[in-house]
């Protein structure tokens, strides 16, 4: 396919989506055949702004009575820090310590440059102090957990660039 | 009363005890891998926390995950469900240890019961019966034959150093004890080098009776009768109903009180399942398991209780809430297991459910984790749903089960539904008329090729 | 035995009886109007017949297209469900004319019931207790509290010829008679020009309980105990439950009995529900429903029995399945009514369901027509849901239906579910101290004004 | 592939677009074959400001065990004689009759010209003939019942043009 082609395309479908959106539409699909072996498949859609069920076509049931649960909400969310890439997560289940001992200082602080292997935070885990280590060398820019708060396994914790 | 319970399971037996939770007035909270996160279990529970990724070992089945958990949400107790560290003594201890109350038995009762033999020593000496064997080798054919005469036949006649069914041999009459005999000493000996054998009751047609216990852990038990498990594949149960269609009610009282005080001996806590091989009239111990069953359902079915509530009652100190004289029969019940698995050959379907719909109406309980948009995880077991009916006699139970299975839909995946529909087509299944045998000769005879 | 019954109804009872139908063996037609084309009753039928266009009239409520539906199907009985023609003597006349048998009393039984004042004249002569009244006008204040002293106060004074609660007075005592006799005269006199009055006995806070009764047609009848469906709006009951919290024992068999011998009497076919008031220990006779009741689930859920079978073997002339000795209560049942509508003003709600998940687990039973993707039309009337909850007493079976209310979604309408969650924080409910009066008293305190 | 074609297709769906929004429609589909190897498919469909989910993703669960009902599918299929503008179709449940008694020659055949008025068929509802009478006049078309046939309410009985 020549270069022309892709740009007459991606034309193409830039009109159709401006097409969508002028005309308050959700959905324009198209199958165009030139010629033997040569056909243009495009199917464009669009959400409503305020339309919540639209995409998440199946929306998952949430019994009305019982509290909706943090975790899977948080996945979805903008800003999700588990999802950042700078990101260091909790390999367990446990209760975060930002201090070696009670009164002494922090392991790290915000705008701190951290080695590999330098300990950033502990999770204790049944009665053990688990040192999370930075798993590379950079700087802290996030610090996401507050000393002695539980944490999740994949909770993320640090965000390190 | 406990405030708050952890429940370090997933899929329908954590949904099953956060219903009980709820209904109790007890918070629950439900522990989850990565790959659960959307699951049922998960947005039932009133907490919800992460404990791992998706390998069960490093989830569901990690100790110092799920007791961290605990601490971390504050949870007093934990129900294990079935599966996973139901039954790991091991667990239970550290549990223990931590202050925490396990809902099940003692990490003892749990060690005990986990060894094959220590378990049927155990229950021998409580009166339990098993299957007749001689206490160690048999040193020649006129004992063989005496001990022939005390069992009954059939008898089988194994190597001591035997494995894989070498060196095994049934003698069907005295007649035949001696050929037998002599054959599976020479076999043992060509093979394993030592002609060293021993004598156990052969059984050609049980099936599988199960007695539910249940124990306060303070010397009283009582009985809740049985359920036929006979319907296995690879020793995997598809087809359980209470009562037992070839139990009598004799029957049912003595082996049933003899369970009881076996475990009332035993000072068990809470639910426990004795299960035993019968033939003619006679209950052989196979094993104990010291759990809640997958199918508790038909038993609370035509008891009228719920066991999972009464494990939290008796794992928070108080009496059973009821007595033997309370438990009556009434109806019968049928619990068939809904896999996530393509037939012929039983192959794990996981995928997403485009369409679910449970049947309902008189007589049908569904216990299933799944929902319209659910994906089904590739990592744990196939079971996704029981469907447990319950009718005045069996009779109105099979016609129940028929009609429900029709109104169930489970699109997007392969199940075994088919596999239900094609039995309650056959003879044998109407008339109750089975043995742990039936299920796989009636497989090895591919009745879903057509299909 | 039938071979094909067509039934005469839409919504979840039509479920209902295809439900009982399929356990039986027995072929179902389902008749829809042209706005039920996609309605479960057509989806779940053995057969279907498009017999008019949506207004009821011209479909669920013509004799001539259901009878015409049996003609051209083939079918041998009519269940009627409730509601539509159930308790139209004139339609069943026509089926009985036309060779057909329909599943429920007989013509005459139907129109001796429909018939206010008939129906209390049979029963009082049947031994039934009906609210006393003076037989016919009081001439003077001397008999008036001659009545008023037989009766027992409160009583109330009411113009013959009167009418939306002009001319009626009420006694609380003897001295107050007089003068609420002489009022009652003068206003019936202003307001109707006629001065006559009668005398009847007052309830004042009376409850709704009705007992199910079944007749085999040939003078043998049982009871099936009572249900208490005082919580009602608008003359509609939206929560019933059984046995009613404040009969006894003594009570129930004492009423249970003699409705049981006045349907024998009257050699009554089928199933029918005779209403009371019940004030003070004491029934008060309203009125016959000669059918299938919305709430018999929670009978059902008590003695263990399929009444919709039981109708349909008794409508081909078998004996009842049961004998009044084989009904014992077991446990607690209630039923909740799901309608689409809205609160706080009830207004129907008709739509698209987004989401439907039932609820499920030990104890619940969910009887609904509905789907995931199914839009309710806007014809008919606005039940979409019965749940029915059973535990083994009152408590239980209310923290069930607490539990199984949280489960069930139906997205897409506006339900009465949240009628049931604010209901359950009431003592009066948890302690079964309601009345007629209690529901619309509470909802005048406008209790959803903040939601 | 050339570039007209593409600005002809767009101008085309545009056109389909606007006509969708004009005429409050929710979806539109197009298979337009210009000859061999050329031709364009296209689906336009736009939500309704207050409707719920987009697409009808949910189709409807129909039970496994019990055997599907015609009447629903035969309404959506291609080809559905009752929406034909010409269907004259049955007012009521009952059995249809071709001819007013037995060895009676029948009302109609395909081709016959009728005037308003004129019954066409018979339906039989309890014991009662009920003549279906020509609601326009014209020719037929179609004959889309047999002699003892029952029928639906609404079922389409003849096309009339």
């Amino acid at each position: 396919m020549s270069k022309d082609t892709h740009e007459a395309d991606v034309a193409f479908i830039k009109a159709l989506a401006e097409l969508l959106r002028d005309n308050d539409l959700t959905e324009l699909q198209v199958k165009r055949d030139y010629g033997e072996d040569d056909s243009l498949n495009v199917r464009v859609s669009r959400m409503m702004p305020q339309a919540a069920p639209a995409v998440t076509q199946v929306a998952a049931p949430a019994p009305a009575a019982a509290p909706a649960a943090a975790a899977p909400a948080a996945e979805t969310a903008p800003e999700d820090p588990a999802a950042h890439p700078g990101a260091v997560t909790s390999p367990m289940v446990g209760t975060v310590y930002m201090q070696p001992e009670p009164g002494a200082p922090s392991f790290i602080s915000v705008g701190q440059q951290v080695r590999e292997g330098d300990t950033l935070v502990i999770v204790e885990a049944m009665k053990t102090m688990n040192h999370i280590p930075a798993p590379h060398a950079g700087t802290v820019k996030r610090i996401l957990v507050e000393d002695g708060a539980p944490v999740e396994y994949g909770a993320p914790l640090v965000i390190l660039e | 009363m406990f405030d708050k319970i952890l429940i370090a399971n997933r899929g329908e037996i954590a949904l099953r005890v956060i219903r009980a939770c709820r209904e109790m007035g007890i918070a629950s909270v439900a522990v989850h891998s990565t790959a659960d996160a959307d699951a049922m279990h998960v947005r039932m529970a009133d907490e919800t926390i992460c404990i791992g990724p998706a390998p069960s070992p490093e989830s569901y089945l990690s100790p110092l995950a799920i007791i961290s958990a605990c601490e971390v949400t504050g949870a007093q107790a934990i129900h294990p469900g079935y599966g996973f560290l139901s039954e790991n003594a091991r667990f239970v201890q550290m549990v223990e240890d931590h202050g925490l109350t396990f809902i099940g038995p003692s990490a003892e009762h749990i060690r005990v019961m986990g060894d094959k033999i220590t378990a049927k020593d155990t229950m021998r000496a409580l009166g339990v019966p098993c299957v007749p064997g001689s206490d160690g080798g048999v040193p020649d054919v006129e004992t063989a034959k005496k001990i022939g005469r005390e069992f009954g036949y059939p008898v089988i006649i194994k190597a001591t150093a035997g494995g894989g069914g070498r060196g095994m041999k049934v003698a069907n009459s005295e007649a035949e004890m001696e050929r037998a005999f002599q054959t599976a000493r020479a076999e043992g000996k060509a093979a394993f080098g030592n002609d060293e054998v021993y004598i156990e009751k052969y059984l050609q047609k049980p099936r599988h009776i199960e007695i539910q216990i249940f124990g306060d852990g303070k010397g009283n038990a009582v009985h809740l009768g049985e359920r036929d498990c006979s319907l296995q594949r690879r020793h995997q149960k598809v087809f359980e109903e209470a009562p037992g269609p070839c139990i009598t009610p004799e029957e049912r009282k003595r082996i049933g009180e003899t369970c009881a005080k076996a475990v009332a001996d035993l000072k068990y806590s809470g639910a426990g399942t004795i299960e035993f091989l019968y033939e003619d009239g006679e209950f052989y111990f196979i094993e104990m398991n010291t759990r809640l069953q997958v199918e508790h359902p038909v038993t609370e079915a035509i008891f009228g209780v719920d066991l999972v509530r009464e494990q939290i009652r008796v794992a928070e100190g108080y009496p059973l809430s009821f007595t033997q004289e309370d438990l009556t029969i009434d109806g019968h019940a049928i619990e068939v297991r809904i896999n996530a698995e393509k037939l012929p050959n039983f192959t794990p379907c996981p995928g997403k459910i485009t369409q679910y719909h449970a049947p309902g109406g008189l007589g049908v309980r569904m216990d299933s984790a799944l929902y319209q948009g659910y994906a089904i995880p590739p990592y744990y077991d196939s079971l996704i749903g029981k469907l447990i009916v319950k009718g005045r006699d069996r009779t109105e139970a099979l016609s129940r089960l028929n009609r429900a299975l029709g109104e169930l839909i489970v699109d997007g995946v392969d199940t075994t539904v088919p596999l239900f529909h094609a039995l309650l087509q056959e003879d044998a299944i109407l008339a109750g008329d089975y043995n742990i045998h039936w299920l796989e000769k009636w497989l090895a005879k591919d009745p879903f090729s057509a299909g």
